[in-house]
């Protein structure tokens, strides 16, 4: 720590770079993921990087950490050249990372997760379990997060976890620190608490490197953009210099803006009927869902905002068929579902997509095409086999519909963008004729692009009749793409608004949260308000054919 | 747009007699090769070995355990194990045994001897309900596969020891005249057309099987459970439904076997199958199948139960001592795999090369231009 | 060093050479080993060449091999045979393939397939060795019985040798009886718990010596092993050494290297001039009992007077 | 805030003979259940099943296969297994007979014979290396341990045979006076202060395995890779490293046991250790472990080796017929996973209601309020 200190006192002032990768490039297989990357990062200052899906931002990170070899080129730690075989050499050097997916040992305490990998020891070569409960305890509460050492991970929810990653790298004392999207499932609060820690760091001289696809929130604290495109590094910036469409212009390569909120409709007939639903934690015999009742009509989108944990995962799973409701019922177009497993649902037009898409959404082993039609094989059985004449058209509209991107419909489902696996989850549900669709942040880890196709299709669909009911845990989302908003709060239906006529802080209020503040960090500007951007810029793509989007004809690199 | 490449070829694991794709290749490569590799040793050791008398005999042999190894394949693709298989053909054996014996109608004093076909169904059904048993205790109360086709293993051994009770049935399975259960050794030990009946039996089981794997939603659900269980399970796939029925039909198998082999060696012996779960195992894995689930072909497993038929039959024909034989046939089974992985590596190794001498060519290009 | 060429062209009748297969059950049990070893030298000796293989008394296997040895087209077989009814397909197999087959120490239930069955009479064997053992016993007292694998006709042809001489001495009263797998090591486990059963036990009778002697070692231990009478069978050496040391009261002795030495010849004589030489199939050859007296004359499965 | 939670005890893997936190009576359980459900009724059902001298004939032989289960234990934390230490075992056996028999010296007319100690290092050492072989083909070469140890199986038990070639090695154990060599069954097989040799050893290595889970690097690496290999990788546990050492411990403890049974039943044979495996694999899930890894204490696995050793002998003592006897080990063996899971549902349903009625009732309270 102290030698940490000191160093950066020295340095302060320098503008020399800490790292440099040099010509970076790495392949894997076929896929480019960099070609050729400069990039710097520097004492005391916060690097942010943009890009979209796919871009090679994680890639890179993945190299100056040594969790992968760069195919070519090299790195230059304090201007002489470096090249690291692990992690732990990477560590050594000083370098630690946030990893973009949870990385932790559920069945192991916090503790030792924090300390997973270089245990501190007594004398006698045993593990020193009195020094690293202490030093875990300081950093629960440097992060203001009361969890206990002892605490299993697996008892915590996805927020705390992220915070015990996040534990782990301040843990490590490094001088560089990659925080690859620390955020995505953190609360307002939290943010802001991880905020505050990171104006600490950069004041000691650490240098962070940032990667969020919440674009406001890291342009908060940015003090260099980076913008990543395609495997390129497309524009760098002092963030004093730049605002939010300049990233998003640079991201996409051109302006974009977007929103959905305009025509006056009608709704159709009730599809959806949740009354007083109630679901319990089997394990821990909380209640998780209370009471919860609402209506969703025939081409109406309804989206639920609330804080991590507020219970709305439970609520939609329970509602697709995943968990026992332990009271309530709900009904589809008049019809109590109540007994029916997730299939029989499927087939009363009733689907969800997931949360999380690689543990629920994905068969990675089946093709795009196998993935496509997964729920819906028995449409195109006959006399007990799979049609494949039938098969064919279908997946060919499909990808059309969702218009994913891939070479072929046989490619490996692994092999695409999270934006396109997302669709390719969104596409196998719309195979399936529903009636009416549950998307838990659909959004989640899907760069701006895809997050307006997404939105855009569901808009198109809904004006054919679909009830779509979504998860969102961004306000600027549930205000620009929704025709009603629902707020949850502890497992409770708190609020119910109309996003043409309420305001952000109206429905954070209900929420329980508090209107993020702006955070005194050392350097960078901060936006001011919080109305100026309830509607996020999302790309032109409006339910009319012509506002199709023309990246998806571009060939895939 | 992406319409235009509808056409091309499915996955590895949907087709059936169709064109080896790359993918396939891959992942049988090491049983082809070890295949390959196998029979041309011992062809040139001994020239009784590639005669057509021989070949015959493999195929009889391999038949059994082939048959076992399709019904353990369906288990190991969703991603389980069944370890209760052997004893499964032993206690179907001892069933169909005392079957032929008769059984004691209670109340009276009659003893009820079955039909031939009736035997041979009951047998079939009753390695069904071992299974069924296994895949209820699995999917309902979520146990592990692996221990509860132990306790299985014992259970079934133990029930077929008691069903024998110390005696092997030999005699009574020539059935009698008059009772219309004769013929059991003529039908199932004979060779209609010159072929045995036990690969007769495999080539209809291998076609069923490669039906139901590529055709039917049942295969599909089974791959994608083997893959991602969780996934599965949101997109409607019955997943305990399909666990239940993967070892119901390793049952079955089990069961035909069973049948097969009581009437190969004309008795029912309590010792009957012990083991073939090892070699059913490794004949599924050889042929290119991952044990964590969805990965797998009937063809792969077809030549994974040849690569332990020629390899066994070879070595005592080469006259390999009887110790060394376990020795060699333990060394094969890590080969084979290790082939494959070996071979993934240097190709590994080989792409990164090419890669790295890509990128390199590339930034000279880019330094030129920017000059 | 048992094998050779495998692929040597049957010898034309008349005159010995080419490939002798030699199928037994278990080659890493002494006893086995004994008949493997004697096959082998007999035959090598004769100008035969030899392949060995195991069938560790599974039926299935056994098929296996003689199927693999009639396709090696070898000259002629010698068999210790895989339960009794349950082999005679498979000898049919190699009669229908033209090779003379001579069965050693089991026999089939059927006669006019194999040149010859050289048999150790397992039950006259479990007779004198049960007589001398109640003897022993002076008629009387509690007895655990130790089974081999039930598998194995064997085991049953043994247990009611042992038990139609001890039902004649009603004096005599089984408290336990175990499976122990022809195996010393179940043998010795099982014993252990049956003496927790029957802790004032008087006697032993195993199936055959290996299980015996876990029993001893488990005798051993409990300090009961001058108290409790132990009967083995095979004649293994261990077993005759625990006769000669009073641990074991008997043990038969089964002539397997005298048969194996029989059922070569005979198959060569088949070989060189179409007959066995000896007027009847079956030919049983009596077990001789061990007993402390006469222990000094076996070795090794042989029994020199 | 969380200074308050800082005496909170340790997760249930970190203790060793501290109080029972409710973690670990959840995954022992079912152990702890089916043990005292067995001594209970056995002993109801016999006189002579608790007494002393039955007790210590349990315990003698519990021991061995507790041993082999140690080490099985630290394979399946890692989420593998070791289907080859009932080979090793018998293999281990050979290798000390063999050194009894003494070692020609290569190139003169010279044997060698070892001393004791000498014997018994390089036996063990040969078990260390059996898994040192497997440790590398699963961690280098990726290969999937069930099928790498499945080959040893039969490898190790080929070369045991090779090395025994059909001779048991019994008169040699006993040494020769003034070679050093003597004592080996004094010592071996038998029992200081009246506890058996093997029950010693069992209690150092019990020791010794539950320091090194509970109280160093090394454990704390095992439970995380059992856990989340990616994970622990990218956290720098050398998991290869780790993986290897697993085997190496697992190879150890059956060349301890090799040595320990030879000495017991006073001979090398060709079949010692057949079935360890199996039994040692319900030892370590019925004790709580999970297949999958990650999860499984030490004291959990000796319970259930206990379990299964109480169970055999309370078979044999009460007299239940020999056939009978594996129909119902078997299913113990489920029911004591099957237990904890039922367990569980029925807790699951209990708590479910609560909860419900519990917000049934706050919402009436608030309903009132608002009146
Ligand atoms: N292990 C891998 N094997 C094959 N391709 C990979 C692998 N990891 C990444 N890629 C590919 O490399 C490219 C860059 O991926 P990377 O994860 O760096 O993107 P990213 O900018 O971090 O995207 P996101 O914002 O979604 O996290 C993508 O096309 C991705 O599919
Ligand atoms: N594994 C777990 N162990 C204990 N509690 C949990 C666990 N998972 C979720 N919970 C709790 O259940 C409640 C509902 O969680 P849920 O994930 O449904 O919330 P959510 O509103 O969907 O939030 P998210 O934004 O994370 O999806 C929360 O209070 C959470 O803390
Ligand atoms: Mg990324
Ligand atoms: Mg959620």
């Amino acid at each position: 720590m102290s030698a940490t200190q000191v160093e950066a006192e020295q340095g302060a002032n320098s503008t020399e770079p800490l790292l440099r990768a040099v010509d970076i490039a790495k392949t894997y297989g076929v896929t480019r993921a960099l070609k050729g990357v400069n990039f710097e990062v520097h004492r005391g200052k916060v690097t942010v990087l943009f890009g979209e899906n796919g871009a090679g931002k994680s890639t890179l990170m993945k190299i100056l950490s040594g969790v992968v070899e760069p195919s070519a080129g090299h790195l230059e730690l304090d201007g002489s050249e470096v090249s690291f075989a692990s992690t732990t050499d990477a560590l050594e050097h000083g370098i630690a990372i946030i990893h973009q997916e949870l990385n932790l040992c559920a069945n192991l305490s916090v503790r030792d997760n924090i300390f997973l990998g270089r245990e501190l020891l007594t004398a006698g070569g045993f593990v020193d379990y009195r020094r690293e409960t202490a030093i875990t305890e300081q950093l629960m509460q440097r992060l203001e997060e009361p969890i206990a050492a002892s605490t299993p991970v697996q008892d915590l929810r996805v927020g705390q976890q992220q915070i015990v990653e996040i534990a782990r790298a301040l843990a490590a004392d490094a001088r560089i620190l990659i925080m690859d999207e620390p955020t995505s499932a953190l609360s307002a609060s939290e943010v802001e608490v991880l905020f505050k820690v990171i104006g600490e760091l950069t004041s000691q001289g650490v240098a962070i490197v940032y990667i969020s696809h919440h674009l406001e929130e890291a342009l908060e604290i940015a003090d260099y953009a980076v913008v990543f495109r395609d495997g390129e590094l497309v524009a760098t910036a002092d963030a004093e210099d730049i605002d939010l469409p300049w990233v998003v212009r640079q991201m996409v390569g051109r302006e974009a803006d977007y929103d959905f909120s305009g025509a006056e409709r009608n709704f159709g007939e009730v599809k959806l009927q949740i009354d007083s639903v109630t679901v319990a934690d089997p394990a821990t015999s909380r209640v998780s869902v209370n009471n919860v009742s609402l209506d969703v009509r025939a081409g109406e989108i309804v989206c639920i905002y609330g804080l991590m944990g507020a219970g709305r995962t439970e609520l939609l799973e329970a509602v697709a068929g995943r968990h026992a409701i332990a009271g309530g019922s709900v009904r589809l177009a008049g019809t109590d579902l109540a007994g029916m497993s997730i299939q029989d649902r499927i087939e009363a037009g009733i689907g969800l997509v997931p949360e999380d898409r690689q543990r629920d959404g994905l068969v990675q082993m089946l093709s795009v095409a196998g993935n496509l039609t997964l729920a819906s094989l028995l449409h195109w059985t006959r006399r007990g086999f799979l049609s494949r004449s039938k098969e064919r058209p279908r997946v060919a509209w499909a990808i059309d519909e969702v218009r994913v991107k891939t070479a072929n419909p046989d490619a490996p489902i692994t092999s695409l963008s999270g934006g396109n696996q997302q669709k390719v989850v969104l596409g196998k549900l719309l195979l399936t004729d529903p009636e009416v669709l549950l998307l838990d942040e659909p959004t989640r880890g899907i760069d701006v692009g895809a997050k307006g196709e997404i939105f855009s299709l569901l808009f198109a669909e809904a004006d054919k009749g679909l009830a779509v009911l979504y998860v969102t845990s961004e306000v600027g989302e549930a205000l620009s793409a929704s025709h009603r908003i629902l707020v949850m709060s502890k497992g409770r239906l708190v609020g119910e608004f109309d996003p043409r006529t309420c305001t952000r802080d109206e429905i954070m209020e209900a929420s329980g949260e508090e209107a993020v503040e702006p955070v005194a960090t050392d350097g960078g500007p901060r936006p001011g308000g919080d109305d100026s951007d309830t509607s996020l810029p999302i790309e032109a793509a409006t339910h009319d054919a012509a506002g199709r989007s023309n990246r998806n004809e571009e060939p895939q690199a | 747009m992406s319409t235009a490449t509808t056409t091309s070829t499915d996955p590895a694991q949907r087709r059936i007699f169709g064109n080896l794709t790359w993918n396939q290749l891959l992942t049988e490569g090491r049983a082809f090769i070890a295949l390959a590799i196998i029979v041309i040793v011992f062809a040139v050791m001994s020239e009784n070995y590639l005669t057509v008398g021989n070949l015959t005999t493999i195929t009889k042999q391999v038949a059994f355990n082939a048959l076992v190894a399709l019904g353990m394949l369906f288990v190991i693709l969703h991603g389980g194990i069944d370890l209760s298989v052997g004893s499964t053909v032993g206690l179907t054996g001892a069933v169909a045994g005392n079957l032929f014996r008769g059984v004691d109608v209670p109340f009276t004093e009659l003893i009820m001897l079955p039909k031939l076909w009736v035997v041979v169904l009951i047998a079939v059904l009753v390695g069904m309900l071992v299974g069924w048993v296994n895949g209820l205790l699995i999917s309902r109360l979520n146990l592990a596969p692996f221990i509860v086709t132990l306790g299985m293993l014992y259970v079934a051994r133990g029930l077929t020891q008691v069903l024998l009770d110390g005696q092997n049935i030999t005699n009574e399975l020539r059935g009698q005249e008059g009772l219309g259960n004769t013929g059991f050794l003529q039908i199932f030990a004979g060779s209609p057309l010159g072929i045995p009946m036990s690969a007769w039996t495999l080539i209809l089981v291998t076609i069923i099987a490669s039906l139901v794997l590529a055709k039917t939603p049942f295969g599909r659900w089974l791959y994608s459970i083997g893959s991602n269980e969780r996934a599965a399970d949101l997109s409607g796939v019955p997943v305990k439904r399909v666990k239940v029925w993967v070892y119901v039909i390793s049952g079955l198998c089990a069961g035909l076997v069973g049948v097969l082999q009581i009437a190969n060696i004309s008795s029912s012996t309590a010792d009957l199958g012990q083991f073939y779960e090892l070699n059913a195992i490794a004949a599924v894995v050889i042929g290119g199948a991952a044990l964590s689930g969805g990965r797998g072909t009937v063809r792969g497993t077809i030549i994974g139960a040849f690569v332990i038929g020629f390899l066994a039959n070879g070595l005592v024909i080469v006259g390999v001592s009887p110790f060394w034989q376990q020795v060699i046939t333990g060394a094969v089974i890590i080969l084979a795999v290790a082939v494959d992985q070996i071979q993934q590596i240097i190709q590994r190794r080989r792409s990164a090369r090419r890669a790295v001498a890509s990128a390199k060519k590339e930034s000279l290009a880019r330094a030129a231009a920017a000059e | 060093g048992t094998s050779e060429d495998g692929g040597a062209e049957p010898a034309p009748a008349g005159q010995a050479g080419g490939t002798i297969s030699i199928i037994t059950v278990d080659p890493s049990n002494p006893y086995w080993k004994a008949e493997v070893d004697t096959a082998v030298q007999q035959a090598e000796a004769l100008g035969y060449q030899t392949t060995t293989a195991a069938h560790e008394n599974e039926p299935d296997e056994q098929n296996r091999l003689i199927e693999a040895a009639i396709n090696d087209k070898v000259a002629g077989i010698i068999l210790d045979p895989a339960g009794a009814d349950e082999s005679v397909a498979a000898v049919q197999k190699v009669v229908d393939a033209g090779i003379p087959v001579v069965l050693v120490n089991a026999e089939i239930s059927q006669t006019g397939l194999a040149k010859s069955q050289i048999v150790s009479n397992n039950a006259q064997g479990a007779t004198v060795g049960a007589e001398a053992w109640a003897e022993a016993m002076e008629y009387e007292g509690t007895y655990v019985e130790l089974l081999g694998k039930p598998s194995d006709n064997n085991a049953q042809v043994r247990s009611d040798g042992y038990a139609s001489v001890i039902s004649q001495y009603p004096d005599l009263e089984k408290v336990g009886e175990e499976i122990a797998n022809w195996d010393r090591q179940e043998g010795q486990e099982k014993m252990e718990q049956l003496l927790s059963k029957n802790p004032d036990v008087k006697g032993v009778v195993a199936g055959n010596d290996e299980m015996a002697l876990g029993a001893i070692n488990a005798l051993k231990s409990a300090g009961k092993i001058d108290e409790v009478k132990v009967l083995g069978f095979d004649g293994n050496q261990d077993a005759v050494d625990a006769v000669k040391n009073d641990e074991m009261v008997a043990t038969v002795v089964q002539p397997i290297v005298e048969g194996t030495t029989m059922a070569v010849e005979q198959l060569n004589n088949v070989i060189t001039t179409g007959e066995t030489g000896v007027p009847e199939e079956k030919q049983a050859l009596d077990c001789v009992l061990v007993t402390k007296d006469n222990a000094d004359t076996v070795q090794d499965f042989v029994v020199t007077e």
